[in-house]
């Protein structure tokens, strides 16, 4: 059974429908890749997720607990965790106040988070809204990883970040999937990282789901045709 | 035609039309309600130019209402007992002329929200709320405790001033004159939100960092506008003093500020007609409420939160529609 | 044909008990006439003074009143009083008497049937005088009433000063105040602080230890504010043209009618709009007010029976009366004040001589 | 002036200060952590100082009207959040402005038709009432020191609760972004609920300390609140430290003022022009305070730089 | 060879005990993309709001055009003509993108005070605004509310602003952050014509588009520049894959 369903799930931005029946499913363990180019629709999709957005229409599933009628903590206390698009870090706490305010129990705590990132211990007690861009990210990552979630929603999580810790967060993504059995949905640009991690991708095309499949049958020709590269 | 504009067009229509009737119908209270709504009216518009284009929430425009209310008291006052205001080193006389009143208000208005803007825009946010909020305080300690002028009991004036070529004392000709301004102010401010310097006034109130990165001075912006915002809210001062032929320290008041605040929200922060309409629904709500209760104010009240609560963007947004309001 | 009556005070905010005072006894007094020919319009000024102006606009243009009263603040009644009369309208101030008013300002259709603001000060000082304070601490708030109050005092006071302040108008917080008189060696405190003001000092004074002779106004005595102030204004003489025990017959029927009709002693506010009520009615039996000159005749001539006893008009139609001097009691649960002599007689006011009328 | 008398001067400019926090304590809370413009906090005040006397009268005990002020000022709380407040977050701060100012005016004249116009009666309890005499022979009022007490404990509470501990740094993570927490598995509309409540109890707690040594009346909330926005404004928006150095800076500067301007002034004028000049001055001296540190310091004392 | 257009010598900048920028030197010539590239927190924003306007050096000096700029503020900056693009989006978000964009030409004719006349009908104005737009491709949603973006056609958006206002220089921070792949490619196109237009000083993390464009690289280290050279040098410099690339490729 999947984790995570859509069935059919439309929703508006007020007058302007913004989805046209996306369904997609993540199953336990499994990373799912959200693709599409700039403005179809991924981030909205993830908005009704986390119901930030109203469900105009379909089914929104996870572990069995029908989402639409839950208020987003709860939501997101079943264990969906969030590292938003544009990263939305609380500019007026400090680093660690950040990742105290979204901790639940469980595996990943202050310490591991600090282990995944040394640069947030080191900026442990500065303001978020001075840290870097890169720095700010990370934040958010390890916020997210703070609740100890089931299914992690990565949402452009690689943005702004140096090649270096990118692979290191891929690296770390793989070993969250390999090792804790997490699942994912991932919003990312690099279709390379894409490839080597995801099992499935979902493709958006103006608020439509117009391709899913597995993920190593995007690079014959769904690429070309949906993502432009 | 928007739906908005062509509420605007009603709400301006009907609002010249009232008193028609009523001088008609020999309502002469009538013109008076009239009269006070459209200068009200006037000094909500002030402030919705600084308050809705540049985002400059001024808890302080009873300062500009009030210099203006001053203004015509203090020159009309020395008119009627017939002494100079200041006999050195050059003799200036009281007047009881409207225009030159106006005149005064408006530049005395503008010396006072130069200076008050200049010190305040350094602020911002909430803090400008309260910097300017403070400097209304101060001027409303300083008539009060100040004796030459009637301190807390404010000055009578007994005859309204004049206006070349009409009666003022005829309610309808006065409220012809207020009426006039405030159109002329509307069509300006208008044209104001509209033009490049509304455009960069707009931004700077979204994003100032952006309007410096293309080279304008977002500080020079606020400050224009505050200046514009206060000399029409002390233009509009000098008109109610008239209408009320007497001036005093309550002009100055925090209420005071807070109520123009409450024209401009109640009609829709940013609208061109928001401060109308909000000056008239409360005006009327207080005129019908008044006589009903004598706990009026609990029903004044629930009303209002009524409209917040349900009537987003104030009675325009709502009966007009979302564009252009933000927020 | 009935006499229209535009009655402006303040009915709400932290003011409203003025008001509502003064409305209480006008009302009472047209109802124990029984009198249809009188017609009332009350409405609710807010304690603003440009609400006041609107309503005074309202009922001279919309309700076509004859007479206008009611104001309970001086503020208020400078912002009305002179245009309502000078549009032919009669004033009949149950409260307020600011000296612009009494002098220079005065006008054949205003009419105090309450004081002039400067008189229960210079009572005060009067007793100051006769109950041998030496050297007096005065303070009052800083806008033209409160100078009007330590002028007044003054006028009369002739022993020392140990000090004089002028306080924020709407202050509730006193303890630099009481650290100065404190400080000051004075033997007697003179306060002028009506309202809420008046309340927190009492209260804020008793508490401080300090224990000198009070003397004031009756404004901080009265009737429905002490139950509030309680102990800390026991014992303290205050001065009024009016209380609840004054030995006349019109009195004892008005505080028993009062009590009876409103389930509360009557305050030094109600027993003002009590007469001014009474007032009105007088000349209604004597001329129509159709007649202006005279009707104006018969308010002046003041031919009613006042619940402070003596009454009758000056040249500038302000009172001429006893004022007296009281003590706050407690009378079983209730704090009261009893009359305990007399300041000064058949008083008026020093700006009589200014106008010109 | 007596160093004696300057120094009893310096305590009630503390001592004001102190009370000055107590008023301003809740909407700390509220405005400076919740970023929301509440102008009914002074009708909060007004309720609890009006709960306390109505069961003060009933009960005699000033323990229990405290507790009662405490409790009606959060009921109030609670219900306005739930009905009103929370709507509003997400608006802009004026529309704030103006829901709050009409609950200023349902709750003035609402108490006023539940209590009548005039004033009610409350007093310090017998056992807090009167002077005791300090070291360096000062005679200070016993109750007035209780008021510093509470304050600063108040002071401390809030300080350890929105920056200590993880309650606090919800809420202030709230403020910036509510529908981040909230998809961060925080129950954000409770906690806020529970934070205006705990904003408006401690409102009602200083309505009934402060209203035994004032005038409890309908009004009495008004100057309680542009003072309480002063010094939150002063000390910086969000800051405890800030809030309470505020209080303080205003209380001594007003106190101060009001002694020593119209002496100062009487050195080189006529006595009577130097009260009069003096009184208005000083009256004016927290907004010029204001102005100043504003226009020196643009986010107040302790305010996060911009 | 003629002065650079932008040149910065020997900046410091420290926040408390952090130094964000030591020594930093470095130029911008004409016709050229410098790339700044460098971990995250290496101090490339915190340069770049010294080169803009905004944030003071400790010491050192910033050069455009031939004059000492270090004591200009921002908006003489950008009146000298140097155009800037910020790593976070900031735009006027309830403003239409046309008047965004309206923005910048105005910001460019220097008259921001004029009161009467419709902006919108300024067609000097306009046209200066539809082309930029046009060349970023957001013509289609011209009259769109830019709050109604997405994140990567403000990103686009971010850029058109910068190119109304013609500037001599551009300095742009992380501008394909949050393009998908086409969009970054499309950009890269975009930027490598642009060059001839204006110089680019340019802070990327991605590596395509700094490979493909850059004809010089500077990498910035805990606020030291550790190497600046061609693209080829850059990838081959060992402490720069350490610190930086990582084993990418
Ligand atoms: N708040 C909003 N109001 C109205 N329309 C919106 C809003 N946010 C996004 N849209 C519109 O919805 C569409 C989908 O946007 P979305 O943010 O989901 O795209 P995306 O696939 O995440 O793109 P990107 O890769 O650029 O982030 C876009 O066309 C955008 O214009
Ligand atoms: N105002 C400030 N106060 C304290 N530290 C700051 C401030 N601004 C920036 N910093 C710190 O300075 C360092 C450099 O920041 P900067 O934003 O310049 O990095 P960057 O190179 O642009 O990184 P990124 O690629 O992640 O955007 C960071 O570690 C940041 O935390
Ligand atoms: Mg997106
Ligand atoms: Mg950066």
């Amino acid at each position: 059974m999947s984790l995570l369903s859509l069935t059919n799930v439309s929703a508006f931005y007020g007058p302007s429908q913004a989805l046209f029946k996306v369904s997609l499913r993540v199953a336990e363990g499994q990373v799912v890749a959200l693709m599409g180019r700039n403005g179809m629709g991924k981030t909205t999709t993830v908005k009704t997720i986390f119901r930030m957005l109203p469900v105009a229409g379909g089914e929104l599933l996870f572990d069995g607990h029908d989402l639409r009628r839950l208020a987003s903590h709860r939501a997101a206390k079943l264990g969906l965790g969030l590292v938003p698009e544009g990263r939305r870090c609380f500019p007026n706490l400090t680093v660690e106040e950040n990742l105290i305010a979204a901790a639940r129990p469980g595996h990943w705590d202050f310490k591991r988070v600090a282990q995944l990132f040394p640069r947030l211990e080191e900026r442990r007690s500065q303001s978020a809204a001075s840290l870097s861009g890169g720095e700010q990210q990370m934040l958010a990552i390890g916020r997210a990883l703070m609740t100890n979630p089931r299914l992690l929603v990565l949402d452009e999580a690689t943005e702004g970040l140096a090649p270096i810790v990118r692979q290191e967060i891929w690296k770390a993504i793989g070993t969250l999937k390999h090792e804790s059995g997490l699942a994912i949905l991932v919003i990312d640009k690099s279709l390379k990282e894409l490839a080597r991690i995801a099992d499935e991708a979902v493709v958006l095309q103006r608020g439509e789901t117009v391709w899913h499949g597995p993920m190593a049958d995007v690079g014959n020709g769904v690429a070309e045709q949906y993502l432009g590269v | 035609m928007t739906r908005e504009t062509l509420f605007n067009a009603v709400l301006g229509l009907g609002l010249f039309a009232f008193p028609l009737w009523a001088w008609w119908a020999e309502e002469p209270f009538m013109i008076t309600l009239s009269t006070r709504v459209v200068i009200l009216a006037l000094a909500g518009v002030g402030l919705n130019l600084a308050l809705g284009l540049g985002g400059l929430v001024s808890l302080g425009h009873a300062a500009f209402f009030g210099i203006g209310g001053y203004a015509m008291g203090i020159l009309a006052s020395h008119a009627q007992s017939y002494t100079p205001l200041m006999e050195f080193p050059f003799v200036i006389e009281g007047t009881k002329s409207m225009p030159v009143i106006w005149l005064v208000a408006v530049v005395a208005s503008a010396l006072a929200a130069l200076v008050i803007g200049a010190l305040s825009l350094r602020t911002s946010g909430v803090y400008f709320i309260m910097i300017t909020l403070a400097f209304g305080q101060m001027l409303f300690y300083f008539a009060i405790s100040w004796p030459a002028y009637g301190g807390e009991d404010g000055l009578s004036i007994y005859v309204r001033n004049s206006f070349p070529g009409l009666n003022t004392l005829d309610p309808i000709q006065f409220f012809l004159i207020c009426y006039a301004i405030l159109g002329a102010v509307l069509l300006l401010s208008a044209r104001l939100a509209a033009s490049p310097f509304g455009l960069a006034l707009n931004a700077a109130r979204q994003t100032s960092e952006r309007v410096e990165t293309v080279g304008i001075r977002p500080y020079r912006l606020r400050l224009t506008v505050f200046v514009i915002s206060g000399m029409i809210t002390g233009l509009a001062g000098a008109l109610f003093a008239d209408l009320n032929r007497f001036v005093s320290p309550s002009m100055l008041s925090w209420q005071t500020s807070g109520e123009i605040m409450v024209f401009v929200i109640l009609g829709g922060v940013a609208r061109l007609f928001g401060p109308v309409a909000g000056a008239l629904l409360f005006i009327l709500l207080e005129h019908v409420l008044g006589g009903l209760s004598e706990y009026w104010h609990i029903y004044l009240g629930l009303l209002l939160l009524g409209v917040v609560l349900f009537a987003r963007g104030g009675v325009i947004g709502t009966l007009a529609g979302q564009g252009g309001k933000h927020g | 044909e009935p006499v229209k009556v535009g009655m402006i005070t303040t009915l709400s905010g932290g003011g409203a008990g003025l008001g509502v005072a003064i409305r209480d006894g006008f009302m009472l007094a047209l109802k124990q006439s029984g009198t249809t020919d009188v017609e009332v319009v009350v409405e609710d000024d807010q304690q603003k003074p440009d609400v006041a102006v609107q309503l005074a606009d309202k009922m001279i243009q919309s309700d076509k009143v004859d007479i206008l009263t009611g104001i309970v603040w001086s503020n208020l009644a400078m912002a009305v009083a002179p245009a309502a009369t000078a549009q032919g309208k009669i004033y009949l101030s149950p409260n307020a008497g600011p000296s612009a008013l009494a002098g220079k300002g005065c006008h054949p259709y205003y009419f105090n049937v309450a004081w002039q603001n400067d008189n229960l000060h210079e009572a005060a000082g009067a007793y100051a005088n006769s109950a041998g304070l030496k050297n007096s601490f005065i303070l009052a708030p800083n806008y033209p009433a409160g100078h009007d109050a330590l002028a007044g005092y003054k006028r009369m006071y002739k022993g020392d000063l140990a000090g004089e302040l002028l306080t924020k108008l709407g202050q509730t917080d006193y303890a630099s105040e009481l650290a100065q008189i404190r400080a000051s060696g004075a033997d007697s405190v003179f306060f002028f602080l009506p309202g809420g003001m008046g309340i927190s000092f009492l209260k804020q004074y008793a508490d401080s230890g300090i224990g000198l002779p009070l003397v004031g106004p009756a404004f901080s005595f009265d009737q429905d504010i002490l139950q509030a102030v309680g102990d800390a204004a026991l014992g303290v003489h205050n001065t009024s043209q009016w209380n609840k025990d004054l030995d006349n017959p019109a009195n004892a029927a008005f505080v028993a009618a009062f009590l009876a009709e409103y389930g509360r002693l009557p305050s030094l506010y109600a027993s003002q709009g009590y007469d001014t009520a009474n007032l009105l009615l007088s000349a209604m039996a004597k001329a129509d007010i159709s007649d202006k000159d005279a009707f104006l005749a018969a308010l002046r001539a003041a031919d009613f029976d006042s619940v402070r006893g003596k009454f009758s008009f000056g040249p500038n139609q302000h009172p001429i009366q006893d004022i007296y001097v009281r003590q706050v009691v407690k009378e079983g649960d209730i704090y009261t004040n009893k009359l305990v002599g007399v300041a000064l007689e058949d008083h008026s006011d020093v700006y009589a001589a200014e106008c010109e009328m | 002036m007596s160093f004696l008398l300057l120094a009893e001067q310096l305590l009630n400019g503390l001592q004001f200060g102190v009370m000055l926090f107590l008023t301003a304590a809740g909407l700390t809370l509220v405005f400076g952590v919740m970023g929301l413009i509440n102008l009914a906090h002074g009708s909060l005040f007004m309720i609890g100082a009006f709960a306390a006397a109505a069961v003060a009268a009933a009960s005699g005990s000033f323990l229990l009207a405290v507790m009662a002020s405490i409790a009606a000022a959060a009921a109030a709380g609670v219900l306005v959040e739930v009905l009103v407040i929370r709507r509003l977050y997400a608006r802009d701060h004026l529309d704030q402005v103006l829901a709050t100012f009409a609950l200023i005016l349902i709750f003035s004249e609402g108490t006023r038709w539940l209590f009548g116009s005039f004033p009610l009666f409350l007093d310090i309890p017998d056992y807090l009432s009167g002077p005791v005499t300090l070291p360096g022979g000062i005679d200070y009022p016993l109750y007035r020191l209780t008021i510093i007490g509470v304050g600063l404990l108040v002071a401390l509470g809030l300080f350890l609760l929105i920056a200590r501990t993880r309650l606090g740094i919800q809420i202030r993570a709230g403020e910036s972004d509510r529908e981040m927490i909230a998809a961060l598995g925080v129950n954000i509309s409770r906690l806020y609920t529970v934070v205006f409540a705990l904003g408006a109890a401690l409102a009602g707690l200083a309505g009934a300390l402060i209203g035994a040594i004032q005038s409890v009346q309908v009004g009495m909330g008004e100057p309680v609140l542009i003072l309480a926005f002063v010094v939150i404004v002063i000390g910086g928006i969000g800051s405890i430290k800030g809030a309470l150095a505020g209080s303080i800076l205003v209380g001594l500067t007003d106190t101060l003022g009001r002694a020593l301007l119209p002496g100062l002034f009487g050195l080189f004028m006529e006595p009577a022009d130097a009260t009069s000049i003096g009184s208005a001055l000083s009256s004016m001296l927290i907004y010029i305070l204001m102005a100043v540190v504003l226009i020196v310091r643009p986010t107040g004392l302790y305010g996060a730089r911009a | 060879m003629a002065e650079p257009i932008l040149s910065v010598t020997k900046i410091n900048k420290s926040f408390g005990a952090l130094k964000a920028s030591i020594d930093v030197s470095l130029d911008l010539r004409v016709g050229e993309i410098h790339a700044l590239i460098g971990p995250n927190g290496a101090g490339k924003s915190t340069l770049i709001k010294q080169i803009a306007g905004g944030l003071q050096p400790d010491s050192g000096t910033v050069r455009f055009l031939g004059r000492d700029v270090t004591a200009l503020d921002t908006v003489q900056r950008a009146q000298m003509g140097l155009g800037r693009t910020f790593q976070i989006s900031a735009l006027a978000m309830e403003d239409s993108v046309l008047q965004n964009v309206m923005l910048g030409a105005l910001g460019a004719s220097g008259r921001p005070f004029r009161f009467l006349r419709p902006v919108l009908k300024d067609k000097a104005l306009r046209e200066t605004a539809e082309t930029a737009l046009a060349r970023v491709g957001l013509s289609e949603q011209a009259l769109m509310r830019t709050s109604d973006l997405s994140h990567g056609q403000r990103r686009q958006l971010e850029v058109a602003v910068a190119l109304t206002m013609r500037p001599r220089a551009f300095v742009m921070d992380e501008p394909m952050a949050g393009l998908g792949t086409s969009g970054s490619q499309r950009l890269t196109r975009f930027l490598d014509e642009l060059r001839h237009e204006a110089p680019i000083l340019l802070v990327e993390h991605d590596m395509d588009a700094v490979f493909a464009l850059a004809d010089r690289i500077s990498v910035l280290v805990y606020g030291s520049v550790i190497a600046t050279g061609t693209v080829d040098e850059i990838r081959a410099h060992p402490e720069v894959r350490r610190a930086y690339l990582g084993e990418e490729e």
